[in-house]
Order: structure tokens, then C-alpha cells, then sequence
């Protein structure tokens, strides 16, 4: 169990001492989210009467879009000098390499969602309702990572990465997709927790499915 | 003594009929070897005749297709864990992360091999391979011959007792393929068992024991000691790969 | 191909025949014009059956692609391709005859409701299971690649619908209310007609591959003939 | 009332669509047959020289 600790917080350092020197992933996710938002307010051409019908949709929108930009990068990097291959040779069991990089990939994409949230409600002129939107937040991110770190191995090592990903990814996170966007649509209209507790279920059954699933079969995709 | 009982002692890596497919390609079609504890085994052959993937099947990174193979007796379908804790590899990539300094890429390997006293460890293994100048650099900036000597200081942190380089010296120019030897030298002798796998042959044959010459995934030739004719190991080569007559 | 397997394949022929000729018969002849919807209805039949098979082939491809992984005999791998090329086949024409069937009913030929919606997404998951066959760098691996996809593609679905259900909460007409026995007879003898069609493709398929392997394995003896 | 033009539109594309399938994996079946052939009579050959 140490064990398991000790590798998953070494792969998860690793990875966020490499993203600190560089700010690769943060910086570029960062930015794409951002034209996201902007880019589909001139799309929706969202005035003050359908901004709360278009809101959430735009938010997640950018969410699964930037997310699977730094899911990308995530193992493009292990296959810069084949160190999935020297990763794949330390004497750690396979999910070790899977939590780490999730790990890794969560953390980033909480920190850009925690930097666009705000300027986004600003933007929209939207209330400000931190602890349950925090939460949808959180809990939906785990499942995009989840199935986006399987994926992202996966693609990795296809002659299409950059196509792959997004077309596995986006019909497997569709539940999420809307549980998240009808959550957060309920909260900005001051839903309470009892209104949201429906679609929180629906997010938390599929991390809890999807994780349990993607560690069982994560070592056929990264063996070689 | 029974043969069995000293089995696990005497060899450091066994296989028996090994073999590997990738879909209907065959890249090893059922290999024997036995490799004594120390010894240095030398593997040559062109590209395409299955080295690379000995090396993998041996260093647990992909599945046999057929037969078995023990690494210090274990065995590698069974113990690829404990097996992999005992084995350094050298590859002609270098599993480096160009944006982390020399130390962070050692301390970060050290770590998922469960190195105790991993910081005197690191300065043990930088000092042998002459780069504690450099230890602070990030990997991207480091020269390719000096990569490759922080690819070894990273193969050898956990003191394995079985080396696997794999082609350690592509893509090196002679000065770093120089430097590199001089490198490895204290690594690879001793208790230490070694498998290399080149195309070169005058510097496989220095450093081996045993020789072994691959081709399209059988064994075309197998020497140890001293069978091995130095001299006219060319042309045992040329003719096992049916280059010339 | 052994004397048995054609003497049981043929028997399988004769069987679909009689049963699709059948079920066409029960489905415009036998059984009673819908008083709501008219004709039309008579889509439903295939309909549904077309969609209770290709929901069969694609959990033909979960359950093959789990052996796969398992076991590592390319069987398994070769039964779950075609079952889920199958599979696509027939969600292709549920996802076709929906909306023929739709328009003069409902005056749309889509809605957003649950069983369309997930049918949608079904049929997106299994395009991406082929194509990340074809785009893996190795066969072997994109065998493999595909197998995990039609695991978490299989479990994916009912999570799908149920999250289109929730979000959807206005149901159009209910397609299948109580079915009078004159009804449910026709479209129990179509789920039979296309259960035995499916087993005689996916069958067809898996000596087609058998013989795509022949052909491999003739190649590669000539290439070894040619060296020596 | 009856629409009988889109129960035969929906009726045709489905035999359509299945007789397309059942030709195309017929094309691969023919196609690898003959490779099978010229490959049979290649290997034959070869063994008389």
C-alpha cells in the first residue's frame, strides 16, 4: 500500500515539476478555454434572456474541449524519449502508472477550471455560487480524467493521436457531459442540493464505474 | 548435486523455447539460451532479427507468445514485478524528461524503484559516469553522448544484478561511443551479469563470454569462451546472415 | 470448411428463410393496421428488431473482447470485429427507419428522446471501435486497443440512457404500449428472423476470416520458399 | 393517412442496406478466394522446380 502511495506521488511530481519549468499544458489549456467561451458567446449570441439556457452548455463545452487538449499533451510527453517504456520497467504494478498520470491530468485541469470559472461568471454576469458548482466541478473532472487518461494512452500510441482522442472520448463522457451541464444550469439558477443530488449521483456512479474499469484494463493499453 | 538444485544459482537468465509473435509476424521463433551468473552474453544480427524484442520479453515489457524464460530464476510470466526490481536497461532511447534537471529525472526513477538512500545514491552514480558538473541541467540541454551516460547512471541507481543494453551505442559519434565504454566498464564488471545486443562487431566481441548470432528470430550461431574464434568472426557472421558465400 | 458445418450452415439458411417469409407475412398480412398511427406502424416490427439484434451483436463484442484480453486467442478478437461491424450494420438502419417512421407520426423526423439519443451515441462508440483498429500501429495492437473500447463502450450505454432519460423527462407517444397478441406474435417472429440472419453473418464472417489467414499463412510459406 | 410511401421507403432500405452488406463481404470473399488460388498454384510450382 506504501508502495502504491510512494509511485503514484512520484509519476504525479514528475509530472507537475515538468509542467512548473515548462507551463506547457496550464498555459495552453488555459487559453484555448478561454477563446471557447468567448468564441461560442458570439456563436449563441447569447443576450441577457437566453444567457441561463446557453451558460452551462458554453462552460462545460470549454471544460471537455481544453481538458482533452492537456489529456493529450499528458502522454505525448511519456513518448518524447520512450520514457512510457522506462516507466513501464520500474517495478511498480500498472495502475501505479495510471493513478499517477491521473493524478497528474486532475490537478491541472481543476487548476484551469478554477481560474476560468470566475472570469466566466463575470463575464456572463452570473451569480457567484461557489460550493456547489465547486463540487459539480470537482466530481465531474474525475470523470473526464478518468476515462481521458485511459484514452490518452491509448491514442498515444496510434498514428492519429490528435483524432483519436477526442473521437473515443467524447461519446464515452455524453453522461457527464449532461449531468454536469444540467447541474451547473440548476445551481446558477439557485438550485439547492436536493435539486442537483439526481445528476450528482449520475457523475459520481460513473467515476466510480469508470475508474474501477480503467484500472483493470489499463495494462492492455500501455503493453506493448 | 542435482542439476535442479543448482539451476537457480548458477544461471542469471534462462529461456526455453521462447518465442513472439505480432499478429501473423514472426519476430522470435522459439529461442534457447542459458546465460551463467557474470558472464557477459554479446547478441548479434541485422536489423529485423528479433533483439529488440529478446530484449523486451526478457525485461518483462511485452508478453511471450511461446515458450518460457527465468531471470535469476524467476519467471517472467509469473514474477515480472521481482524481475523487474533486478534489472537495469540501457536503450537506444533514453527514458529521460527533457524538462527535468539530471537529478530530478534520477531522484524521480529512484524513487519508483524503492531506493533507500537514493540522494548518496545519486551522487555515487553521477560521480561514476562524470556528470556531476552537469547534475543540475535539464536532461534537453545535455549533449547526446551525455544523455546516454545519465540513461545509465538511471539503468544502474537500484544496483541491478542483470544489465540489458539494448544498442546502447546507436546514434553516438565515436568520441561519446568512447566515452560511453569507458563509462560502463565499472558497471559491467564484477557479479554483474550483462546482455548486450549491437551491430558492432569487434566491440562485441572484446566484451563478451558467450556470443549469440540472431537471425529472422532463430539462433544462427552460439559460442561461449573459448570457442568464440575472434578472428574469423566476421566471416561466421556474414555467413549465418547469408551475406556472402 | 468441414461436411458438417455446410450440412449445419445450410439447415441455418433454410431456417432464416422460413422465418423471414414468415415474419413478413405476419408483419403485412397478419397483423392488424395500428389505429392511431395507420400503415406506417408496420416499421415497427423490423424496427425494434433490428435493434434487439444489434444491441445483441454489441454484447457479443463485450462479452468476445473480455475473452480476448483474457485468453489472447485471436478468435475472440475476430468474432468481436465483425459482430461489431454487425452490430453497426443494424444500428445504421434502426437509426434510419426511426425517422421514416417518425416524420408522419410525430411531424419531426428526429427528437432528442432517450432510446434515439443513446442509439446515437451507441453508433458513435462502435465507428470509433473500428477505427481505432485501423489507425493502431500494429495489428495485435489494435486488437487489443479495440477490445478495451468494447468494454467500456458496452458499459457506457446504460449509463447513457439513463442520463438522456433524466435529462429528457418529456416522453413523445409510447411506441410499445400493451401489445395485442396480434401484434406481439409478428414481432416475436421478426426478433427470431433477425437473431438467425445475424448468426448467419457473423458465421460467414468468421471463415472469411478463416480464410484471410489461409491466405496470410500461403504467403508467408512462399516468402520463406523464396529465401531458402 | 396510410403513408404507405415511407413504410416502403423504410422497408427498401433496409433490404437495401443488408443485400450491400451480404455483396460487400461477398467482393472480400471472392477477392482473397482468387489470392487464395494464384498463391496455391505459385507454392506449387515452386515444390516441382
Amino acid at each position: 500500500m506504501k508502495g502504491l502511495f510512494t509511485g503514484v506521488f512520484a509519476i504525479f511530481w514528475k509530472d507537475i515539476l515538468s509542467e512548473l519549468r515548462t507551463k506547457e499544458i496550464a498555459t495552453s489549456v488555459l487559453v484555448f478555454a478561454l477563446l471557447v467561451v468567448v468564441i461560442f458567446n458570439f456563436a449563441f449570441e447569447s443576450g441577457a434572456d437566453t444567457i441561463g439556457l446557453v451558460a452551462p452548455g458554453i462552460l462545460w463545452v470549454a471544460f471537455a474541449f481544453a481538458g482533452m487538449l492537456g489529456l493529450n499533451r499528458a502522454f505525448a510527453t511519456e513518448k518524447e524519449n520512450s520514457s512510457l517504456e522506462g516507466l513501464m520497467l520500474c517495478p511498480v504494478e500498472r495502475h501505479v502508472i495510471y493513478l499517477g498520470k491521473l493524478a497528474g491530468s486532475f490537478t491541472f485541469m481543476l487548476i484551469v477550471e478554477a481560474i476560468i470559472t470566475p472570469i466566466f461568471l463575470v463575464l456572463f454576469n452570473l451569480p457567484v455560487c461557489m460550493p456547489r458548482l465547486g463540487i459539480i466541478i470537482v466530481l465531474a473532472t474525475l470523470g473526464f480524467t478518468s476515462v481521458g487518461t485511459l484514452f490518452s494512452a491509448l491514442s498515444a500510441n496510434t498514428k492519429a493521436r490528435d483524432i483519436m482522442l477526442p473521437i473515443l472520448f467524447l461519446p464515452i463522457i455524453v453522461p457527464v457531459m449532461i449531468a454536469a451541464v444540467k447541474a451547473t444550469g440548476l445551481v446558477l439558477d439557485g438550485g439547492t442540493w436536493g435539486d442537483i443530488s439526481t445528476w450528482l449521483q449520475i457523475i459520481i456512479a460513473f467515476d466510480v464505474i469508470f475508474l474501477v474499469v480503467s484500472l483493470l484494463v489499463f495494462e492492455f493499453v500501455i503493453e506493448e | 548435486m542435482g542439476e535442479s538444485g543448482l539451476s537457480s544459482t548458477t544461471w542469471a537468465i534462462e529461456a526455453y523455447g521462447l518465442a513472439k509473435s505480432f499478429g501473423n509476424t514472426r519476430a522470435l521463433a522459439g529461442i534457447d539460451l542459458k546465460v551463467r551468473k557474470g558472464d557477459h552474453l554479446t547478441v548479434f544480427g541485422p536489423n529485423g532479427a528479433g533483439k529488440t524484442t529478446l530484449i523486451k520479453l526478457l525485461s518483462t515489457l511485452t508478453k511471450p507468445s511461446g515458450g518460457s524464460a527465468l531471470l535469476d530464476g524467476l519467471d517472467i510470466r509469473e514474477a515480472p514485478g521481482q524481475i523487474r526490481s533486478r534489472l537495469g536497461v540501457v536503450s537506444h532511447s533514453t527514458f529521460l524528461y527533457n524538462n527535468l534537471t539530471v537529478s530530478e529525472n534520477l531522484r524521480f526513477y529512484g524513487r519508483m524503484y524503492g531506493v533507500t538512500n537514493l540522494e548518496q545514491r545519486i551522487r555515487e552514480v553521477i560521480s561514476q559516469v562524470q556528470l556531476e558538473s552537469r547534475l543540475h541541467d535539464q536532461v534537453g540541454t545535455l549533449s547526446r553522448g551525455m544523455k546516454q551516460r545519465v540513461a545509465i547512471a538511471r539503468a544502474v541507481l537500484h544496483d541491478p544484478l542483470i544489465m540489458l543494453l539494448d544498442e546502447p551505442d546507436t546514434g553516438l559519434d565515436p568520441h561519446a561511443i568512447m566515452m560511453m565504454r569507458d563509462v560502463l566498464e565499472p558497471f559491467t564488471s564484477g557479479e554483474r551479469t550483462v546482455v548486450m545486443t549491437t551491430h558492432n562487431l569487434e566491440r562485441g566481441i572484446e566484451f563478451a563470454d558467450q556470443v549469440v548470432i540472431l537471425h529472422e528470430g532463430r539462433v544462427a550461431y552460439q559460442a561461449s569462451g573459448q570457442e568464440i574464434d575472434t578472428a574469423s568472426f566476421r566471416e561466421t557472421y556474414d555467413r549465418c546472415i547469408g551475406m556472402s558465400i | 470448411m468441414g461436411e458438417k458445418n455446410i450440412v449445419r450452415s445450410n439447415i441455418l439458411l433454410g431456417l432464416g428463410f422460413a422465418l423471414m417469409t414468415a415474419a413478413l407475412y405476419l408483419v403485412f398480412i397478419f397483423a392488424p393496421t395500428e389505429e392511431a398511427m395507420g400503415q406506417i406502424q408496420r416499421i415497427f416490427y423490423f424496427h425494434v428488431s433490428m435493434a434487439w439484434v444489434a444491441f445483441l451483436a454489441f454484447f457479443v463484442v463485450f462479452i468476445c473482447s473480455i475473452l480476448y484480453l483474457w485468453k489472447r486467442a485471436i478468435k475472440w478478437d475476430t468474432i468481436a470485429r465483425f459482430s461489431a461491424e454487425l452490430g453497426i450494420v443494424f444500428t445504421t438502419l434502426v437509426l434510419i427507419t426511426g425517422p421514416i417512421w417518425a416524420k408522419p407520426v410525430w411531424g419531426v423526423w428526429w427528437i432528442w428522446e432517450p432510446r434515439l439519443t443513446a442509439t446515437l451515441v451507441l453508433w458513435l462508440i462502435y465507428i470509433a471501435y473500428l477505427l481505432v483498429r485501423s489507425y493502431a500501429a500494429e495489428a495485435s495492437r489494435g486488437a487489443r486497443f479495440a477490445a478495451v473500447l468494447g468494454i467500456v463502450g458496452f458499459i457506457d450505454v446504460p449509463i447513457v440512457y439513463l442520463s438522456i432519460h433524466l435529462w429528457r423527462t418529456h416522453h413523445p407517444p409510447a411506441l410499445v404500449s400493451d401489445l395485442v397478441p396480434s401484434m406481439l406474435l409478428p414481432l416475436l417472429v421478426s426478433v427470431a428472423a433477425f437473431t438467425v440472419l445475424y448468426i448467419i453473418l457473423i458465421t460467414r464472417s468468421i471463415s472469411l476470416s478463416n480464410l484471410e489467414a489461409e491466405v496470410r499463412q500461403l504467403k508467408d510459406a512462399r516468402a520463406n520458399q523464396r529465401r531458402s | 393517412m396510410d403513408n404507405l410511401n415511407y413504410l416502403f421507403a423504410a422497408y427498401t432500405i433496409i433490404w437495401a442496406v443488408i443485400f450491400g452488406y451480404v455483396f460487400f463481404m461477398h467482393q472480400r470473399h471472392r477477392r482473397l478466394q482468387r489470392e487464395l488460388d494464384l498463391l496455391k498454384e505459385d507454392v506449387d510450382e515452386q515444390k516441382m522446380d
